[in-house]
């Protein structure tokens, strides 16, 4: 079940599963390798990427929320040069395609970006995060900055405050993809310093918002394929992105409490799906391995006086 | 790493605070060490969200201890999800006669899980205890324990400081969780004055940061050091507090 | 602590208490009157009101979501004269300012609805709230309307998703006052019939997302007073939007939930603490009514074996 | 309405599925009557964020006792927030001989609490069981109830149903709540076919929507009557089916 993400015509990437972890949630394709079966994901998307090194952020960095987390990173990374030095060999190996987030922050870094990101092959594609803040025109600017310059296809991740505003514009500009959205940014206040911490707000909470501006730009954009990303927790928030319209979804937070959230939305969506009773794949289930500890408690072996 | 059941065997007040709880595990958590941890999740639901970081306090006839509150409520037979083992072991030197522990303002049981590992190798233990960890009751430690309490104002100070840090081989200090960084910074000038050149891997911090995924994918714990940046969930939670940039 | 939270200088609203429930949450006034003193909020802020009556919504109207709710309710009325003749005494017998949320619709709607409002003392504002999916020159076209209409102030209800864009061109437009915002829309799958529902979302996470437009608002909006409303789940909630600069908040649908949460709100910001070990008011609290029952059984009049 | 707090005093399994509770409860909530309901809380936490709604199926010796699904885990001791009283009880008729109760494809919970009421009042009551509910166990009912079992196709029809709907003097229906109305549309649509006026007072629909406030606030349980709207949760839960719009 082969699907292509982007309109890129020359160098489309093509997906065997529609589904991919969200920048920012997977690291750069080394974790959670222990844990699930990478290659069954469609595509990995890397942690954000600058042209310069970033600094992780200083102070509270992770505020608890009801049903979520609000989390504020910085962005850090070594740069564009060392990321590439240090991963190259990683994604060279990888079965499925890599696709580099590149924080989109001026034009002329952009430029530099991915004139480099060219030279490498293990790259299928760039996606360009956009700035929360930025207005339909700076966008515009940026993304035909990185359209024309380069040769993989550019997918955008667009802000959820802006997703309507913004979205036909880079479309128009030539994206080849977009990414509704990028998790909303919020305010909270950190319990240990009583200090308000302006971050990322991840929860399923946000996937009834986020879908519902899928829900509404699918009938307005033509020929752009969208991948929806937002609060995805279960198989069925997977599959509603689809329903509404999506070509393929990213999934976020989930990863970080559940990594093998990741595997089953991925089998789920890939079509080898999971057996119901145990939670365990086909390939992997045998008699009796549905007796988890609850169940053997169940059955009487109680621990209970 | 691996996601695996954990269930509650056996449920004991030790303290005035606090409780000790049995987990039956996976085997492959049996391999933990002092410094390193769990999280734990024990809810179906999505609140709270965050799994929590359970420091263990001992490892006793193939089943893990934790220590935690007794205002929070457990059931023997509660299965909770865990992820781990998490983070690196503390790394103590070869040699080592004397470690010091100190907890300031929090709780000690980061460190706790030292004690009977170090016992038992015949290497001496004094824990100090400041600030709101002055309350923290030792009644359930081993008796060869040491004990320092804090002085009244809750400084970082009590009284053998001088001698306790100048006999430990190796210190290990966590802090109150509000701001870390700039604890750990007054920390580590207070031991400076006390001792002039602070030597490598001999002050280490014991980091407490919030882990969202503990795996090294979201990155919200990365700290920067003279060589570079690393992620407390995977290098930490020590670090050797001359080599962390704490502002 | 009186505290003016309109900018219309001839018939400001001057409030006690910088609290109100939000539109929608709390009925007319003639609901919570047996759980709470009513009489302790700043205002009260009825149910949305059209000019001719509105049925009610058909089908799933209450989605249950991860630490929140979408709800749909078509906002039913009886239109804007019945509305009027059932509640005229109530209101007018209300020791607290009455704001009637209007619902903008069209301008002529606005414009006749309006002229009848003004006739009716017993009502203080009007809160007008706009469409979401309402352009920022529509907004403005219809804000307008209502401002050159009447004599009571008007007080205009965002939509969260493009809050920015709107705020600055209806306060431009004449609006006394902006409620940022209503609560955003979404889309979930309903669990019994497994149909996509479209509502709007109440939940604590709605609080950081809202709270952050409120920051950033803040310091491009000029003389024009801002009631925070989004996600109000706790005191520290409400007073985090006081912090960022809001003259007021809005609780929403924690009054289903917990309804003397409001109370608790509105003595807080009003300076009537609540004693922290029972959370009984002051003027409430008796010697041993912090044996709730939970208590009873910790000192060990445990019915368990 | 009043928010109060309830303890669970006794657990007790009745049947295959359910477990009966036992709750002491405010006084306020001892003049519940059959068809009221209350509005429970069972955390602290936000998920989940709505109340649920309960249908007491009897007040015992001043005690609530309610029914729950046994999958569902209480303690004894353990305290529940509750909202309530919710609706109004059933209008039942003042000469009343004979009650047939419905449940269609949902547990007959809601309509239990009648049973005690009606039979020590004298008058017979029969519950019929369609669809879904065909499996719920009656064996903890009063064996003075006449319970008919639906057909195997899960239609609104069992072996004796023209006499039972003809001898009865009113008839409490409850569906499956997805899509009530247009199940509430087939139900009143059958009883048409068997008899051909459908009286006033005589055919009831107990709804189940989800409540968010229970109290009129949220107007998300509004209905169309034909004397104009309706809230389920104040002036239901049980209508006059020939009297509510159902399209
Ligand atoms: C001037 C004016 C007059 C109006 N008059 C009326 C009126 O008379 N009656 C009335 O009911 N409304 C009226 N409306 C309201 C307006 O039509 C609403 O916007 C409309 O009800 C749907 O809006 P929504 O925001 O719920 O859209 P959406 O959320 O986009 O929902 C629209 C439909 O699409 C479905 N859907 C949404 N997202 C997805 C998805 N991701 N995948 C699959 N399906 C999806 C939803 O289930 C829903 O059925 C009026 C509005 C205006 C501006
Ligand atoms: C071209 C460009 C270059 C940049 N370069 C850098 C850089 O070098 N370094 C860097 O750190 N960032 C940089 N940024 C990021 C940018 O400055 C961020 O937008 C900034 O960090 C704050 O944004 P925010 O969205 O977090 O704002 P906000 O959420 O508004 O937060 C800003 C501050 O206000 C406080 N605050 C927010 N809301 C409230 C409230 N309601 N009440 C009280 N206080 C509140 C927050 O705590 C925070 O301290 C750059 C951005 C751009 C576009
Ligand atoms: C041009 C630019 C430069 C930035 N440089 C830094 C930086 O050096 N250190 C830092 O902590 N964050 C930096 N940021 C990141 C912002 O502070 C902000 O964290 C980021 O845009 C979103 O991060 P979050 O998702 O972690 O909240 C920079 C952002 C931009 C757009
Ligand atoms: C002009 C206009 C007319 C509407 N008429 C109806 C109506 O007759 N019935 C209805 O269910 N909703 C009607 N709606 C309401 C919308 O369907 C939608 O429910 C509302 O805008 C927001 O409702 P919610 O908060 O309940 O989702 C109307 C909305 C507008 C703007
Ligand atoms: S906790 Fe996520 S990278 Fe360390
Ligand atoms: S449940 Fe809110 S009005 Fe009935």
């Amino acid at each position: 079940m082969s699907v292509e993400i982007t309109r890129n015509t020359k160098n489309a990437i093509t997906i065997q599963t529609p589904m991919m972890p969200a920048a920012g949630t997977f690291g750069f394709g080394d974790v959670y390798r222990d844990i699930i079966k990478v290659d069954l994901l469609g595509a990995i998307v890397t942690s954000p990427v600058t042209y310069e090194p970033w600094h992780p952020a200083t102070g509270t960095k992770v505020v608890p929320l009801d049903s979520g987390v609000l989390v504020h990173t910085g962005l850090p990374n070594p740069g564009l040069h060392k990321t590439l030095k240090t991963y190259r060999n990683l994604w060279s190996m990888m079965p499925i395609p890599v696709i580099l987030h590149l924080v989109a922050t001026t034009a002329e870094q952009i430029r530099k970006s991915i004139t480099r990101i060219d030279e490498e092959e293990c790259i299928a594609g760039i996606e360009l995060g956009l700035n929360d803040d930025i207005s339909a025109q700076e966008a515009v600017k940026l993304v035909e900055t990185a359209v024309k310059r380069g040769e993989k296809p550019v997918l955008v991740r667009l802000p959820m405050l802006d997703a309507y505003e913004i979205a036909e514009a880079v479309a128009d500009a030539g994206a080849d993809a977009l990414i509704i959205s990028a998790p909303p940014r919020g305010t909270a206040r950190d319990p240990k310093t009583g200090k308000l911490v302006s971050g990322r707000v991840y929860s399923p909470i946000v996937k009834p918002m986020v879908l519902r501006v899928v829900g509404q730009l699918m009938r307005r954009l033509k020929e752009i394929p969208v991948i929806g990303a937002g609060g995805i927790h279960t198989l069925q928030d997977a599959r509603d992105y689809l329903e509404a319209g999506a070509t393929a979804v990213q999934v976020d937070s989930v990863a970080w409490i559940q990594p093998d959230m990741l595997e089953k939305i991925a089998r789920d969506l890939g079509g080898k799906s999971v057996t119901k009773e145990t939670g365990a794949f086909p390939d992997e289930w045998y008699p009796g391995m549905g007796d988890t500890e609850r169940e053997k408690r169940r059955r009487g072996e109680s621990f209970k006086e | 790493m691996k996601e695996t059941q954990a269930v509650i065997e056996r449920i004991k007040q030790v303290n005035l605070g606090y409780q000790r709880i049995e987990l039956s595990v996976d085997e492959s958590l049996l391999q933990i060490k002092p410094g390193q941890s769990i999280l734990a999740r024990l809810t179906e639901t999505w609140d709270p969200y965050l799994r929590q970081q359970w420091f263990p306090v001992n490892l006793l006839n193939g089943k893990l201890i934790v220590e935690r509150p007794l205002s929070e409520t457990y059931e023997i037979g509660q299965v909770i999800h865990v992820l781990g083992i998490i983070g690196q072991p503390f790394r103590f030197r070869k040699t080592l006669r004397n470690v010091l522990l100190v907890a300031y303002d929090t709780p000690p049981i980061p460190l706790l899980m030292t004690i009977p590992w170090l016992l038992a190798n015949k290497v001496s233990v004094t824990i100090a205890l400041l600030g709101v960890a002055t309350s923290y009751d030792t009644q359930h430690l081993p008796p060869e324990v040491e004990v320092e309490l804090g002085n009244n104002e809750g400084e970082f100070l009590w009284q053998n400081q001088v001698m306790t840090l100048g006999w430990a081989d190796q210190v290990f200090v966590t802090v109150g969780p509000d701001n870390e960084f700039s604890r750990f910074a007054n920390v580590i000038e207070r031991v400076r004055e006390l001792r002039h050149d602070v030597p490598r891997h001999y002050l280490f911090g014991v980091f407490q940061q919030l882990l969202p995924c503990g795996a090294g994918a979201c990155h919200s714990c990365m700290i920067r050091t003279d060589e570079g940046t690393a992620l407390i969930c995977l290098e930490g939670p020590a670090f050797d507090l001359t080599q962390v940039i704490l502002r």
